[in-house]
């Protein structure tokens, strides 16, 4: 018979600790400059810090504990309740220009467009451009004096007129087309794949059934394209939320304080105005926020998935 | 299976280079954002002195925001306890470093070569703490200067206005007769840099010492402040429309080009003005801005020390003494437009402007009239400038009336402090 | 003691338990087919002797040796799976020496065992190509090429033809059947086709639920079915269930059921068991295979045990080398399978022999065959 | 999973063909304008910027900016031009790219092929690391740094991009991953192949695509960093972005701006060439990986 029960051979240990081993740094590094740093964000918005966190360059305790009295003081800033109004706009806007224009573009160039290889790095190539490269570039074509508008005058379009960067009230939409600008194409690309990966037998079958193109579209297509439509408010989202160079390289939070993000805020408080406490709370309500869209997402597709 | 083992291998070699270079002892690192063309040129000097004694330097420039950036890119170095030797630093910065206790002390040095003497008191109170000497500065900026192009003065009769109904008076005719009379440039630091020799002039060094300097509510919430951003409004009606986000040397350049009558800047404009092939007094005019002739703003640009362990050693030394040493006043400050920190510095090699600006600079700071400047961080703590630049720029750019401006200029500056 | 031996093997998810206390024994070169339709546990069976997935409890062993814990690759075994698991990115030949390699066997040796493997399976022409330049059924036998050069004490199959075409599949089964007839090799082969299962096996197991069914030879699952399940999932068509009540007469015993057009019914049974007689007056499901129910002219001659009655047969199905005739018996709908050239119309009465010598009754309650 | 256009279902008149063409034209000249800009006002002397239109073509066409801006610009004290800076971006992104690929494509094998209790938690947690605000990192990262000694070299560098890369790497990989037939890696098992040879042998080499995403994706955000760069490198060592923003940002002094854009444009180029090279491996990646998933 049989010999009795065996413990698993080293072999087989060893292959079920690997993975396991092998996941194991990431998840340290995770811990660590991730939930660790948060933690410690958390912990420096309940303090007094102004110049450097709790501790001065010599190691001496420096701090005190305030409580809640930075958020409150946030709350009572005039600076971050624009900041968060801007954010509000500029963040539906962009998402909802940027998923018009994507879905537009891949629906088009799904058409058997020639030159498609040539038309998709164009879409595509802004994503690959940081703004602290384009900005310049950006500053001068949104300013009436050198860009757009003095060339449409140039031109002979003496009453054109495109100075919404010099307007406190337009200022922020500059913004938001800058920013369509780089994450547009890649959107596209985004649900060019997924247009890509639809069944064509729908498709036919849908047309059998007497759909005309608009409605194979409003009905069958972009109904199936759900999850890039996901991925791409997540992406997206988390795109605005960031969202730091594009603002320093265009308006520099200006004119007055009309483009001020969150993440401008964040930054000029914590580094450039020595309110280091303030700072890290509106870091904490930001990354609340982030948490408040991105959580519920993860659940979802993550249940989904198992 | 050789492609993957390439890849690794070239990682590893990547890696293990990448994890080299730093900085050896020999050296002194110094973080700045003197990066333009004639600037860095100008700091080279200072480096090939070092080097002469066999100091090595360890660039570290990081531009951007006016120094902003380099402070941000300071804390990290600090926090990672990796501390440049030497910064680039302006007013309030320094003191609050000081206060950490992150500089060095460099009484002996300054003992040994008479510092005390040469520096005008309103900046040896930025560069000393405590009694201890923990910054060497470089040099002087007066930021109340107005810049003017000659030929567009001469054109409609204007002579260098005195005072500001002069100057009020010079605008219109240039806003009548078409030219775009005050060239300005959209940014906070810009916007303040106006308005604090606007409050000098309205109301005079004592006024601008209790709102700038002291914070007193007083002085902020004052019928003179209320006239100060009134004065403010009629700037504000007579730059161009597109102002807005302007970098000063665009705006400079359209004094420079015809397109504006004046602009108030500080005296590195003068650079833009001599590269552009102009010449003083004849080309263009440099003048304090009216109201303020024997007075003085001024943005001295130091090195802070950071203690190197607890000493300071001899490599900073060296770069201390020579940072203070006339040659490297005088050389730096001929290329950069200032004015040497040194008020014992020949005048020999410096142009018409910055002799002005020399005889201003001592002049003012005996008499008592060299004022440290709000916009540049010399006149309060970054909390509190920042909040007058949202209060002045809010206001430049429309936000509430000159009435509100007050009341909210003095809530702003008692929520920062 | 058999060459693979299953002892009381469970396995739980957590708390659930999908595969509950399974004994079987394999003896060598046998073929075991374990069927079963999907979830029932086969495939996770197959796993555990595979050592892909953990043994909850129970144990597993091959020629002697407990395999619990042991790696998949140590436990000598290869396996043919459902998609073939060739590996894209390798050639055929590269994929049938892989687990050669990767047990350290030198290369002229490898080279060696894949020719002849290759030269088996008449797969030599296609040594450099990539799996996914291959039809459907060269991937199965390069699948199979790939069990077979390993040389291993057993071979497992999970679900190897269900990808093919149904005339490939064919082919290949009786492939299959030839090969294992050459080699005399272990193999447990995981189907959820009962007809695959009854061709090829030396042995079954019908498995369901996470129980075994029943374990036997394709003759003993076939004929007499140990439950209600085995009964209806095994044979194509499924076996005809007829509900009847048994009435004993002395040393006969009937089960009473009525004909489609009312009339009544009553069928002897052919060999009575004393289980059988204490169901006097109860019900009882009489299992009926549809070979069994035919025309009269069809039905087996060898039988004392036929009987014919009349009733009306509602649908035909002429299937080329049968017909089958749909019909009711009492309230179940049953599938007669009669001669090709039978003249019976739908609509119309028709003659139906059924041979009592192949029922088999159940008990309707526990769903057990009464023996 | 082809990317050329499936035999289209749609069909479409002429009229709408010629809308069709007009719109994706007009889209690509926009998403063209910034870079025209750049590019033409780089090949402009100085003179003709500070005077002219913007949108002009040159009348001098000149090299020089070009020259300047990569050999001789004043980025520090000394006019090195953006040359050493642009070696310094390679040591650093090579590694850190090959790293951060690398360990999600190992993070992805075993969230998806080696699963056990509690790895979806584990994958939504590093989900999440992906959307926090670099700015907050900046202080705690620097003690970190400096207490591995790592401060101000390109390895404390490469190490912060790895641990931020991650995250995303791991999301593509795993989606790609879960895609991939499991019974391939079983039947590695049980030919003998461990954890690492069924990675090396199995699924690296059917990994292309989403290689190439994930590649694509870490080298533009990796390349186009500022704030860690600036933060974490000596000044020598400093990321081409931090040395561009040098040239651009000086705060007082002369603007140079062809030099400029053509520092700007040298700065973009790696990454413009990555995008433009294996661009359509993207739209393959994505649909392999992350938009199905």
């Amino acid at each position: 018979m049989a010999q009795p029960q065996t413990a698993p051979d080293a072999r087989t240990r060893l292959q079920t600790l690997i993975p396991k081993l092998v996941l194991s740094p990431s998840v340290a590094a995770m811990v660590v400059f991730v939930y660790g740093f948060i933690l410690f964000t958390v912990y420096v918005s309940f303090t007094d810090s102004r110049i450097l966190p709790f501790v001065d360059a010599k190691g001496a305790r420096s701090y005190d504990l305030i409580g809640l009295s930075n958020y409150a003081k946030l709350f009572k800033l005039s600076h971050w309740e624009i900041a968060i109004t801007n954010l509000a706009v500029f963040a539906t806007l962009y998402i909802l220009i940027c998923c018009a224009i994507g879905l537009l573009l891949a629906i088009f160039l799904d058409q058997k467009i020639r030159g498609e290889g040539l038309l998709r790095p164009i879409y595509l190539y802004p994503m690959a451009l940081s703004f602290i490269v384009t900005g310049t570039a950006w500053k001068w074509f949104l300013d009436p004096g050198i860009g757009l508008e003095n060339t449409m005058h140039l031109w002979g379009w003496t009453s054109f007129s495109f100075d919404w960067i010099k307007n406190r009230d337009y200022a922020l939409y500059c913004l938001v087309i800058a920013a369509v600008w780089q994450s547009s194409g890649f959107v596209m690309a985004m649900f060019l794949a997924g247009l890509r990966g639809i069944d064509n037998e729908i498709l036919k079958a849908a047309q059998m059934d007497g759909a005309s193109n608009w409605q194979l579209y409003r009905r069958i297509i972009i109904p199936q394209l759900r999850p890039a439509f996901l991925s791409a408010f997540v992406i997206l989202s988390h795109l605005a939320i960031k969202s730091y160079d594009l603002v320093i390289a265009l308006t520099g939070g200006g004119p007055g304080r009309a483009t001020e993000l969150p993440a401008t805020f964040m930054y000029s408080y914590t580094f450039s105005r020595n309110q280091m406490g303030i700072g890290a709370a509106s870091a904490v309500i930001m990354l609340m926020t982030v948490a408040a869209i991105i959580v519920p997402y993860l659940y979802a597709e993550l249940r989904e998935k198992r | 299976m050789t492609f993957r083992a390439k890849l690794i291998f070239s990682t590893a070699v990547l890696a293990l280079a990448a994890g080299t270079a730093r900085a050896d002892d020999d050296s002194v690192e110094v973080l700045h954002w003197w990066t333009a063309g004639g600037e860095a040129a100008a700091l080279n000097v200072l480096k090939e002195d070092l080097e002469a004694q066999g100091i090595g330097w360890q660039d570290m420039p990081v531009a951007g925001g006016g120094g902003a950036e380099a402070m941000t890119v300071l804390r990290a170095r600090v926090t990672s306890g990796d501390a440049p030797t030497a910064v680039q630093m302006l007013g309030f910065d320094i003191l609050d470093w000081a206060n950490q206790g992150a500089l060095a002390n460099l009484n002996d040095l300054a003992e040994q070569e008479a510092w005390d003497e040469v520096i005008p008191a309103a900046i040896q109170e930025f560069a000393k703490v405590d009694g201890k000497w923990v910054a060497a500065p470089v040099n002087v900026h007066s930021t109340n200067w107005v810049w003017a192009n000659k030929s567009v003065l001469d054109a409609h009769g204007i002579a260098v206005p005195a005072n500001w109904e002069e100057l009020t008076a010079a605008v219109e005719a240039l806003s009548a007769a078409g030219v775009t009379p005050i060239a300005h440039g959209g940014q906070p630091w810009q916007d303040a840099t106006v308005f604090e020799a606007v409050l000098l002039s309205t109301g005079g060094s004592d006024f601008y010492k209790a709102a700038m300097i002291d914070l007193d509510p007083e002085a902020l919430g004052s019928e003179t402040m209320g006239e100060v951003f009134k004065r403010m409004d009629f700037i504000r009606a007579h730059v161009d429309e597109n102002f807005s986000g302007r970098d000063w040397n665009l705006a400079t350049a359209m004094v420079i080009n015809g397109e504006a009558g004046f602009q108030m800047m500080g005296d590195w404009a003068k650079g833009e003005f001599l590269r552009a092939g102009q010449v003083p007094g004849q080309d263009f005019l440099c003048f304090r801005f009216p109201g303020t002739a024997d007075k003085v703003t001024f943005n001295a640009d130091q090195f802070a020390m950071f203690d190197q362990g607890g000493t300071v050693s001899p490599q900073q030394a060296a770069l201390a003494q020579a940072v203070l040493s006339p040659k490297f006043q005088s050389a730096f400050n001929v290329v950069k437009g200032s004015v040497p920190a040194r008020t014992d510095v020949s005048d020999a090699d410096f142009d018409d402007c910055a002799k002005q600006g020399m005889k201003d600079v001592a002049a003012a700071a005996a008499s008592g009239d060299l004022m440290g400047s709000l916009a540049h961080g010399y006149g309060a703590p970054a909390s509190v400038k920042n909040a007058i630049f949202d209060v002045v720029t809010a206001h430049f750019n429309g936000e509430f009336d000159s009435e509100s401006a007050v009341d909210e200029l003095v809530d702003a500056v008692a929520i920062a402090q | 003691m058999g060459f693979l031996e299953i002892n009381n093997a469970t396995k739980s998810y957590g708390a659930m338990e999908v595969l509950h206390q399974v004994d079987i024994q394999v003896e060598e070169g046998e073929f075991l087919v374990l069927v079963g339709p999907s979830g029932c546990g086969k495939s996770t069976l197959l796993n555990m002797i595979a050592g892909l997935e953990e043994i909850t409890s129970g144990e597993i062993s091959i020629k002697g040796q407990v395999m619990n814990g042991v790696h998949p690759s140590k436990r000598n075994i290869a396996m043919v799976f459902q998609s073939y698991a060739l590996y894209p990115n390798m050639s055929v030949g590269q994929n049938i020496s892989f687990g050669l390699e990767m047990h350290g066997v030198p290369k002229a040796q490898r080279e060696a065992a894949m020719g002849e493997v290759a030269k088996l399976l008449q797969i030599e022409q296609l040594l450099d190509r990539k799996p996914g330049q291959l039809s459907g059924g060269q991937r199965q036998r390069v699948a199979m090429g790939r069990a077979l050069v390993r040389d291993p004490d057993v071979f497992l199959f999970d679900e190897p033809l269900s990808n093919l075409d149904a005339k490939l599949r064919v082919d290949m089964r009786t492939e299959i059947k030839k090969l294992h007839q050459k080699l005399g090799t272990t193999i447990v082969y995981v189907t959820h086709d009962q007809i695959e299962a009854l061709t090829l096996s030396t042995r079954i197991a019908v498995m369901n639920g996470g129980y075994v069914q029943q374990l036997g030879t394709p003759k003993e699952i076939y004929d007499s079915p140990a439950n209600l399940f085995v009964a209806s999932f095994m044979g194509s068509p499924s076996m005809n269930l007829i509900p009847v009540t048994i009435r004993i007469e002395g040393e006969a015993v009937y089960g009473d059921t009525r004909s489609g057009d009312g009339q009544p019914l009553a069928l002897r049974f052919a060999n009575p068991s004393e289980a059988l007689r204490a169901y006097d007056g109860k019900p009882v499901t009489l299992g009926v295979r549809p070979e069994a129910l035919t025309d009269p002219d069809g039905a087996d001659r060898s039988s004392n045990h036929v009987q014919i009655f009349e009733t009306m047969a509602e649908v035909t199905e002429p299937a080329g080398s049968d017909t089958f005739v749909g019909c009711s018996i009492g309230e179940a709908a049953c599938i007669a399978r009669m001669r090709a050239d039978v003249e019976v119309r739908a609509g119309s009465v028709a003659r139906f022999a059924l041979n009592m010598e192949k029922a088999v009754p159940f008990d309707p309650k526990s769903e057990m065959r009464i023996w | 999973m082809a990317i050329a256009p499936q035999e289209s279902a749609v069909k479409t008149g002429r009229v709408t063909r010629f809308v069709l063409y007009t719109v994706l034209i007009v889209f690509a000249l926009f998403y063209l304008l910034p870079l025209f800009i750049m590019v033409i006002n780089s090949l402009k002397p100085l003179g003709e910027i500070t005077g002219g239109n913007m949108m002009a073509l040159p009348q001098v066409w000149t090299w020089e900016p070009w020259a300047k801006a990569w050999s001789s610009a004043q980025v520090g004290v000394e006019p090195t031009g953006l040359k050493p800076y642009f070696w310094n971006s390679i040591k650093m992104v090579v590694p850190a790219v090959v790293i951060s690929t690398m360990a999600g494509a190992l993070n992805g094998y075993v969230l998806t092929k080696w699963r056990f209790r509690g790895d979806t938690i584990i994958f939504g947690l590093m989900l999440f690391s992906c959307f926090i605000p670099f700015q907050i990192v900046l202080i705690p990262m620097a003690r970190i740094l400096g207490l591995l000694g790592l401060s101000g070299s390109t390895t404390g560098l490469v190490l912060v991009h790895v641990v931020y890369g991650i995250g995303f790497s791991t999301l593509y990989f795993r989606n790609y991953y879960a895609a991939f037939p499991s019974e391939l890696v079983r039947a590695a098992q049980i030919d003998g192949a461990g954890f690492f040879q069924i990675f090396w042998r199995i699924l690296l080499p059917s990994s292309g695509p989403i290689i190439v995403v994930c590649v694509i994706w870490q080298f533009t955000n990796i390349w186009n960093d500022f704030l860690f760069g600036a933060s974490f490198a000596s000044g020598d060592g400093a990321p081409m972005t931090v040395a561009l923003n040098n040239l651009v940002q000086s705060s007082t002094g002369v603007k140079e701006y062809n030099v400029h854009f053509a520092g700007a444009i040298m700065a973009a180029l790696p990454t413009l060439v990555v995008y433009i090279v294996a661009g359509r491996y993207f739209v393959r990646g994505l649909m392999a990986g992350s938009v199905k998933g």
